[in-house]
């Protein structure tokens, strides 16, 4: 009941505003912010749900055993990602009402809300994994949508298609995968049927038909889902640039929700990984290298988005190692203990959606104030014109830095790190910590060329407090920032949290001094500085993944495409259409030169047909004994 | 027939045809070609018919080659001897004509049919005479009975017993050909 | 001794003399003397053949009738042919195939 | 009143037009012209009502006359041709008269109605002679009428070519029925197929002589390669002159042809299966040979002469195909009925050259651009006749290639099939290229084509009989497989 | 008299009553919207049913048996509503047209009707046929290219379809020779299909029917390597003409494999070489028509090629032959026809308007025409294969009953060409994102001015908009409507 309310309210909100838009005016702001309202409220409800897995609507009912209708799985996961994504949305709305109160496409805007709503409450709520497609082509549709909002500038119109793009190479693969467990599982993607069938059915090793390839095979195809969606490497490029897209909604989708899905989708399949030690090894190793690539890059960019941006990059790629890490321990008989153990993956997913969208949040406070200049070095002692954006932003940073004991960050970092350090490979630990390291670095940095030190240019120079509708959903988001990883702090969502363990030592030494290198480091070099005191062309350029990505795709898509269209014309069209043509053509112009209209000739013919008729007749056709 | 009066006038029949195929002058052509129906005429008298070889006479020989020299005549052709011959019309039309022969050659000796000879078919008239019996009228009957072949008699009862009706489409036949001369020659008329 | 095949033979030649000159030559009233050549061949093997197929002992008639309707049709023929070759060379002034080769393709 | 006096009638009707005229010369070819289609139309509907049984007939005329479906479909085929082409020669005459030298038409009225006859007792002959001087009747009559407007270059061009290639076709007919007659001994159709169902008949002379008879039949029919004269004698024949051809001469061709594939083919017969694969082989060569160059026409006549050969072929592919086991209509019936719907195709394509010709324009495809505005009706018209001609479904022309197609195929004869369907495939090109002249609208600022009510009247009825008999072939099927098992039906 | 006779005639009388004199546009629109609500009424009445309903049959031919008979299933009733839908909007969208568009528009439409609702082989072969014509002719006359150009195209077009036709007809003929049964040749295809399943012919034998067959559909439905027609015909082709043969009438290959070929020889795409062949061809279509769609540059050989492309998809249900895949593909040629005729009715339009459709040219045309971009929206993210748009569930259908039958670990031919297929939704995704960037993204273009169409122009695009996202959101209403079809 809640769950369809959950899911279709968003759902007519979105066609409402979307269609009728013109004539609703206003009216489809309201609309759309009351029903996020309202599915936040159900989502409280929601909560208390008890453990489920109904059908909803028969979508595809091709009669037989097989349909992939709208199934609704309420879990414990699904319940705690549904709070995340309704109230982290709900504040989004509230915050928009505030930061697009000047753009002549508002309804556009929030009827897009609406629709990434809708789309991210199904891939929460399905329950199995063509619904789960159906729902994560439609995020990247909402996606599409609200990066390219203002596509008048090339900029939004060019990154809102490469998001697209790039999230259809990961559907590719997804949807490979969907298939595969589609044909071994005998036309059930059911979640429930499918951790059945790796458990005792037709996919558990030992059963009949059995292959560790194919299992290999399957997840690694369904992670590409998740690659994609969660913009690991090397299908990366499309997030920083997303950030084209107004700040809410980078909050909301790019940071918080969206880009979570990949993840959340990996520990819903993660019977299937765990099933498979070389797909967890891949995933762990693919998480590690983006979380610290990312924070590499994420060290020399001055847009204040694009150091979000890429630090949400590497906390994605922390979280997607952590899948990768806990399947990986799981395979070593690291059994999770307690009764109802949460996901270190899931608990850094949730912890990590109230401060990135946080600081996501308040950079478009800052943004907003300074009339959307982006660039932090035309920024500095915005902590006296801002207080309220200052000191959220900065209760942001220091939970993403994992400031000890307090903030939500450091338990959720804590587990991951403890989730790599069981994993059994060393090199996932280091580079785990090495991340957190610079995760302190950059995020310090950018605190403190931001607000720190003096305005460097006019903007910051007059920028004022945001309107208290923007500041509202900054103080809710930096209450729980700190406060989410408390235990007794909304209980229904210590589903999430891993079981409590005590930490291992080294886990704990790693991840303070970490914090504590990393913050010391970014205060010496950058405090007081107008200019950055330290360049490399590498990191600031992103590795150069977009140059090379687009020589590959000049030469794969546009050169190949050339190649293609030029062979067609000479083979398919040539050998197919034309040559014989040319042929017919020729035949008819030479059986025309019979005709020359010559008597002489018209006789010879005659004569020499009666001879060759009397010849095939009388000598040719009764040896063949026709 | 004596095997040496049919080679005499086969070789008259083809001698003369291959004159009119030669020939460049078109009178002698239709000389020749009356020449060549003299000998076809008496290898149709050789053959017992009698009156076939008449009409031959009377019809190609006469009525028609006189149309054709009348033709010649009246529109006062030249020889071709001014014009180029179309050489490979020649050479085409006599490569045809050898084939031709060659397989209506291999198709007559492959044949039994082809060995029967006036000596093993005897012309038995008096028997015949009594076969034919009553279907026939009493003077044939009476001709075959005296030994003598009532050749005229004998095609004429059966061009009207049995193709009367034929005889009359043929009759209208040359009637549409009368027509037909006159549309196709009529002058036309001075002031239309 | 002169059997069938004989006639039949120096039919055939006929006929093929018939077709020679009507390929070979130029003016088409010898080209029709031709085409008369032709149809006397035929005759004779029509002719031959009735002689050799004895009916009641007798040659078969039947086949001399068709003979004797050839010779009627090809004498309509020649006269209805001459006209139109006479009307040709009106218009024309010639009598050479050359001469009429406007339909052609 | 026998079916036979009704022919004689017709004959008689002739000769007493051709003396009318003589006597009496101020007599109006409209009289003369609706007079013979009068007498036609009179024949027709006796033709409908006389009794039709071969035992009506006068008994000494029975040896050589038959009366079975065949015989007396073509006798109603010949019939309606006939009228269609008096009609016709009516309705073209004003211009027609431009080249004949006196101004008049009068054999033009007559001469069909004899040509007609003849081609009644063609469709009855039971025997070679018969066909031969029934044939020549026809034949000599087509010289007249080819040459008749001589005025025209073209017109005297055509008569001389198919004067030569007539009486070439003529010795070769002859030459082919002696050796046919020496092989058999007999002149009827019933004898020769029981001589040549018969082991001791010589096969060599047998098959020389019904190769030779064929080569002079499928010059009558235009099958290749005895087809050169069919474009240039089609296209400079008054254009009545073309429509009797292609369909009245053509169609009693045919029935000669079937009657003597009949006797050849017959069950048992020495020569049978050298015969199909000759009908096989010249049948694809004919198909293939109309339809290849008649893509390169620019006269519509001469474009019309091609697809003429080209479905020749067709035909010849049909009667190739003996038992269709499966098939009510036999070999013949097929021919029938292909013939039948070729028919109203034809004549209504030379009809609206015909009266293109009168409305002072040429017989091109460039003439034909803009049709459809100058003359919406005619557009019409004419595209339902191209496109019956090129066998598109819904029109009559689909149905008797389907037929020769399935009979093809039912005999596993793929080779003829596959040239069969390359002929029909380039058979939609060339119609549909005409057809698409006619609805261009690029430069046709030329003044509007009228024509009559009558015309408006038969060539809308003709349309009509395409599409009618496109979609409901039920009734000719009937008439050609009616109370007649032994010769049509199987 | 059916009521699928009615649906059948109704374009055919309005088209004679145009040329009769009858005001064009009235007449074409009345006798849609009626077809349309006589459609709709027929899908009403089916609802819950299963087999052939509707049936009436009037005999034309004794023997061979030839008989004017209709009848229709859910997939009939299904490519039925499309063909009407399309058609009203297509012949809605016609704007100062001569009345030669609204007949070649009925004319085609009433063909593909006829050749969907009847049920004798004869008539379904023939009604296509009619259709084509019109085609030919209005692409030749009133094309959107030089006259040599646009005849050349209609030139090309009607061969490769005429070809195709004449093997289609060689292998329709074998069928019927061959399951004709006892000794009378029937056309009619209930009577071949009990036959078929009588007496099914040896495997090899319906390999070789089913693959000339294929070819012959096939080259109707721009199957590889026999699509080259098609990109420039429709690209060249007048908007409605362009709306109905790529929408409706190109389903006809498509339908007649699924009505004809695969019940009758069940197992002739299942043999090894004919499996390989058709593979091979459609992997043609999508990979290399999705590399030479992204090669283009303008939107409506984007559109042409696209639609080429997508045959691939289909074919590949075809290919598979499951139940679960047949209906997939079904909902696909619904689907696509759809969309297709929505994005050629918008194009058309932008030309209208733009006189050009180079991407490098235009841009930002958003800006000015909201609910234009909307609407184009809809047909390009429905062709790319978004859920909640009908295309996605036919899409998905397909690639599902590839791999109802699977053996862990081994994949077969058929699965391995699933996955090569999987990457064209990608491409398909790159071209259509590009040209709807070019075009409508950015800031506007200098000189090319366009506006929202008014409301009542709006209507057909907004119909077609509104089935698809209907059907995408409710496909079950599709697929209840071929409960027992397959």
């Amino acid at each position: 009941m809640h769950a369809s309310i959950i899911l279709l309210l968003p759902f007519f909100s979105a066609l409402v505003i979307l269609l009728g838009h013109r004539q609703l005016k206003g009216a489809s702001v309201l609309i759309s912010v009351g029903s996020s309202i309202i599915s936040f409220i159900a989502c409280l409800f929601f909560l208390a749900a008890e453990d489920d897995n109904k059908l909803l609507l028969p979508f595809l009912d091709v009669g037989g055993h097989f349909h992939a209708g709208i199934e609704v799985l309420i879990d414990k996961q699904s319940r705690g990602m549904m709070f995340i994504v309704s109230f982290i949305g709900m504040l989004v709305h509230i915050f928009s009402l505030g930061y697009m109160k000047d753009d002549d496409a508002k309804p556009r805007f929030f009827g897009s809300l609406s629709l990434f709503m809708f789309s991210m409450t199904g891939i929460v709520l399905a329950g199995n994994l063509i619904m789960m497609f159906i729902f994560w082509e439609l995020v990247g549709l909402s996606s599409y949508l609200l990066i390219g909002h203002w596509y008048q500038k090339a900029s939004a119109a060019e990154a809102c298609k490469k998001a697209f793009l790039t999230n259809r190479i990961g559907d590719f693969g997804f949807m490979i995968g969907i298939l595969l467990l589609f044909g071994a599982n005998h036309g059930s993607v059911n979640l429930d049927d499918l951790a059945t069938a790796f458990k005792s059915g037709p996919l558990a090793p030992g059963a009949p038909g059995y292959s560790a390839g194919f299992t290999t095979a399957a997840a690694l195809c369904i992670f590409l889902g998740a690659v994609g969606k969660s913009a690991q490497f090397p299908l990366h490029v499309w997030l920083p640039d997303a950030m084209e897209g107004p700040t809410p909604v980078s909050a909301l989708i790019h940071a918080a929700t969206m880009v979570a899905a990949g993840v959340y989708m990996l520990v819903r399949v993660s019977f299937l990984i765990e099933a498979s030690p070389l797909a967890a090894e891949i995933i762990a190793g693919i998480g590690c290298f983006t979380a610290l690539l990312a924070a590499l890059m994420a060290t020399q960019q001055n847009d204040i988005k694009r150091v979000l941006a890429y630090s949400t990059l590497s906390q994605l790629g922390y979280m997607v190692m952590a899948v990768g890490a806990v399947a990986m321990a799981a395979q070593h008989g690291h059994e999770a203990h307690g009764p109802n153990p949460g996901h270190p993956a899931m608990f850094h997913l949730y912890t990590h959606a109230f401060f990135k969208a946080m600081l996501f949040l308040g950079s478009g406070a800052v943004i907003y104030a300074c009339h959307h200049e982006q660039d932090i070095w035309k920024m500095g002692g915005l902590r006296k014109h801002m207080p309220v954006t200052f000191w959220t932003f900065l209760i942001g940073t220091l939970a993403l830095m994992g400031l000890p004991w307090i903030t939500s960050g450091f338990y959720s970092k804590e587990a991951i790190l403890g989730a790599a350090y069981d994993s059994g490979c060393s090199i996932l630990f280091h580079s785990a910590a090495l991340t957190a390291l610079l995760t302190s670095f950059y995020m310090m940095r950018l605190v403190i060329i931001a607000f720190f030190g003096k305005p460097r240019t006019e903007s910051a120079h007059h920028a004022t407090e945001v309107p208290v509708i923007m500041c509202l959903p900054l103080i809710a988001l930096a209450v729980f920032s700190v406060l989410s990883a408390w235990d007794g702090f909304a209980t229904p969502l210590q589903a999430l949290k891993p079981a409590h363990e005590p930490p291992h030592a080294t886990v704990l030494f790693a991840s303070i001094a970490a914090f504590i290198i990393g913050t010391g480091g970014a205060i010496y070099l950058y405090r007081g500085k107008d200019k950055d005191p330290i360049s490399i062309k590498l990191f600031a350029n992103k590795f150069y993944f977009d140059e090379i990505y687009a020589v590959i795709v000049r030469i794969c898509q546009d050169r190949l495409a050339w190649i293609v269209t030029a062979l067609e014309r000479v083979f398919v069209d040539g050998l197919i259409a034309r040559l014989p043509t040319a042929i017919v053509a020729r035949l008819g112009a030479a059986t025309r030169l019979l005709q020359g209209g010559h008597l002489q000739g018209y006789t010879f013919l005659l004569g020499g047909g009666v001879i060759a008729v009397i010849y095939l007749v009388v000598f040719v056709l009764p040896r063949m004994g026709h | 027939m004596p095997p040496l009066l049919f080679y005499l006038f086969a070789l008259i029949t083809l001698g003369f045809g291959f004159l009119v195929v030669t020939g460049r002058n078109p009178v002698t052509c239709a000389l020749a070609l009356a020449a060549s129906f003299v000998g076809l005429a008496a290898l149709f008298l050789s053959l017992d018919a009698y009156f076939i070889g008449v009409i031959q006479i009377l019809v190609y020989a006469g009525a028609v080659m006189v149309l054709f020299l009348f033709i010649i005549m009246l529109l006062d052709i030249k020889t071709e001897e001014g014009k180029k011959l179309n050489v490979p019309a020649i050479v085409s039309g006599v490569l045809l004509a050898v084939l031709l022969t060659l397989q209506i050659i291999a198709v007559v000796g492959s044949t039994e049919l082809a060995n029967k000879t006036s000596q093993n078919t005897p012309l038995a008239l008096a028997e015949a005479a009594g076969k034919i019996g009553k279907a026939a009228l009493p003077t044939i009957t009476n001709d075959l009975k005296a030994g003598t072949l009532p050749d005229a008699k004998l095609i004429g009862f059966t061009l009207f017993d049995q193709y009367g009706f034929h005889l009359q489409v043929i009759g209208l036949l040359l009637l549409v050909g009368t027509i037909g001369v006159v549309v196709l020659s009529k002058r036309e008329r001075s002031a239309p | 001794m002169i059997t069938l095949g004989h006639y039949l033979v120096v039919s055939g030649m006929l006929f093929s003399l018939g077709l020679a000159g009507v390929i070979a030559r130029r003016n088409i009233i010898i080209v029709y003397m031709c085409l008369e050549m032709m149809l006397s061949a035929a005759n004779l093997a029509l002719v031959g053949f009735s002689r050799f197929h004895l009916v009641n002992g007798l040659p078969d008639y039947t086949a001399q009738s068709l003979v004797f309707f050839t010779i009627t049709v090809a004498a309509a023929e020649v006269a209805v042919g001459l006209a139109i070759i006479v009307a040709l060379f009106r218009s024309k002034q010639s009598v050479d195939v050359e001469s009429v080769t406007k339909l052609q393709g | 009143m026998s079916v036979f006096t009704i022919e004689a009638g017709l004959a008689i009707l002739g000769l007493v037009l051709l003396l009318l005229e003589a006597f009496k010369p101020d007599i109006s070819r409209r009289t003369l012209g609706l007079t013979a289609i009068a007498g036609a139309t009179l024949a027709l509907v006796l033709l409908t009502i006389a009794p039709h049984d071969s035992a009506s007939l006068p008994g000494f005329i029975q040896p050589w006359h038959q009366l079975d479906s065949l015989a007396l479909f073509y006798k109603g085929f010949a019939l309606v041709i006939t009228i269609l082409v008096l009609w016709l020669t009516l309705e073209c005459a004003p211009y027609l008269t431009r080249f004949t030298v006196d101004g008049k038409l009068a054999e033009m009225f007559s001469l069909p109605l004899i040509v007609c006859a003849g081609m009644m007792w063609m469709a009855s002959a039971r025997d070679l002679v018969t066909v031969f001087v029934a044939l020549e009747l026809v034949t000599v009559s087509f010289y007249v009428l080819v040459a008749f407007a001589r005025k025209s270059a073209f017109s005297l061009e055509a008569g001389v070519k198919y004067l030569i290639l007539g009486a070439l076709s003529t010795g070769v007919l002859v030459y082919g029925i002696a050796w046919i007659y020496g092989a058999t001994g007999t002149m009827s159709f019933d004898g020769i197929a029981k001589a040549l169902a018969n082991p001791a008949t010589s096969k060599t002379t047998a098959l020389f002589g019904a190769a030779v008879l064929l080569c002079g039949l499928g010059f009558k029919v235009a099958a290749a390669p005895f087809h050169m004269w069919v474009p240039d004698v089609y296209q400079g024949a008054p254009t009545p002159v073309t429509a009797f051809l292609s369909v009245g001469s053509k169609a009693a061709g045919f029935v000669v042809l079937t009657r003597a594939l009949d006797a050849f083919m017959a069950e048992g017969s020495i020569i049978g299966s050298e015969i199909q694969g000759f009908l096989l082989v010249i049948g694809s060569l004919t198909a293939l040979l109309g339809s290849l160059p008649a893509m390169f026409q620019t006269s519509v006549k001469r474009l019309l002469a091609y697809s003429s050969i080209s479905h020749a072929g067709y035909l010849l592919l049909a009667l190739a195909c003996r038992e269709s086991a499966r098939f009510d209509l036999s070999s013949g019936g097929v021919v029938a009925f292909y013939l039948a719907t070729y028919l109203p195709m034809t004549v209504l394509g030379f009809l609206g050259l015909g009266l293109m010709r009168a409305n002072g324009l040429g017989e091109d495809i460039k003439d034909f651009a803009g049709l459809a505005k100058r003359n919406p009706l005619l557009a019409l018209l004419m595209t339902i006749s191209f496109a019956s001609l090129a066998g598109l479904p819904l029109t009559a022309g689909f149905l008797g290639k389907l037929f020769v197609f399935l009979g093809l195929a039912d005999h596993g004869y793929w080779g003829a099939m596959s040239c069969a369907v390359i002929a029909a495939a380039a058979g939609f090109y060339y119609y549909f290229k005409t057809i698409l002249a006619m609805y261009t609208t690029e430069g046709t600022d030329v003044p509007a084509l009228t024509f009559s009510g009558p015309a408006k009247a038969v060539a809308g009825a003709l349309a009509l009989v395409i599409l009618i008999l496109g979609v409901y072939p039920k009734p000719l099927q009937s008439v050609l497989t009616s109370d007649r098992p032994a010769v049509l039906a199987k | 008299m059916s009521v699928l006779e009615l649906i059948i005639a109704l374009p055919l009388l309005a088209a004679l009553a145009i040329w009769l004199g009858a005001p064009a546009r009235a007449a074409s629109l009345g006798a849609t919207f009626i077809n349309l609500i006589l459609v709709l009424y027929t899908a009403v009445q089916y609802w819950g049913k299963t087999g052939l309903a509707f049936t009436h049959s009037r005999p034309i031919l004794e023997n061979p048996s030839l008989s004017f008979a209709v009848g229709a299933d859910g997939i009939s009733i299904i490519l039925a509503l499309l063909t009407a839908l399309v058609m009203l909007a297509a012949i809605w969208q016609i704007e100062d047209r001569p009345p030669i568009f609204y007949v070649s528009s009925l004319l085609i439409g009433g063909g593909a009707l006829g050749a969907f609702l009847t049920t004798d082989v004869f008539f379904i072969y023939a009604f296509h046929e009619l259709a084509l014509i019109p085609t030919f002719l209005m692409i030749a006359l009133h094309g959107r290219a030089e006259p040599a150009q646009r005849k050349a195209v209609a030139w090309k077009a009607t061969i490769y379809l005429g070809v195709g036709s004449l093997v289609l007809l060689a292998g329709l003929v074998w069928l019927v020779l061959e399951f004709s049964g006892g000794s009378k040749l029937t056309f009619d295809l209930e009577a071949l299909r009990s036959q078929a399943k009588l007496n099914p012919l040896p495997d090899a034998k319906q390999a070789q029917i089913f693959f000339v067959l294929l070819l012959g559909f096939g080259s109707l439905v721009s199957l590889f390597p026999f699509h080259s027609w098609a990109a420039p015909a429709y690209a060249t082709a007048p908007t409605p003409v362009a709306m109905l043969h790529s929408g409706v009438l190109k389903k006809f290959g498509l339908y007649g494999l699924i009505r004809i070929a695969l019940p009758l020889l069940p197992q002739g795409a299942h043999v090894e070489w004919v499996q390989n062949a058709l593979l091979l061809m459609l992997l043609g279509n999508i990979l290399v028509m999705g590399l030479v769609t992204i090669h283009a540059s303008r939107l409506d050989n984007t559109l042409a090629n696209s639609s080429v492309m997508h045959m691939g998809y289909i074919f590949l249900g075809i290919a598979a032959g499951t139940e679960i895949a047949l209906k997939g593909a079904v909902i696909l040629m619904f689907a696509h026809g759809i969309s297709i005729a929505l994005l050629f009715g918008l194009c058309g339009r932008m030309r209208n308007q733009l006189g050009t459709l180079e991407y490098n040219k235009l841009g930002g045309l958003a800006t000015h025409a909201p609910a234009f971009t909307v609407l184009f929206a809809f047909g390009s993210f429905a062709s790319i294969g978004l859920p909640g748009l009908t295309n996605f569930a036919g899409e998905v259908l397909i690639f599902l009953g590839n791999f109802t039958e699977f053996k862990a670990g081994v994949l077969t031919n058929l699965q391995w060409t699933v996955i090569l297929a999987l990457w064209g939704v990608v491409m398909s995704a790159v071209y259509m994102l590009r040209a709807y960037r070019s075009i409508f993204h950015g800031s506007p273009a200098t000189g090319l001015f366009m506006i929202d169409p008014v409301f009542s122009q709006r209507v057909p695009f907004i119909m077609l908009a509104t089935t698809l996202l209907v059907t995408g959101c409710c496909p079950w209403l599709l697929l209840n409507l071929m409960k027992s079809a397959l």
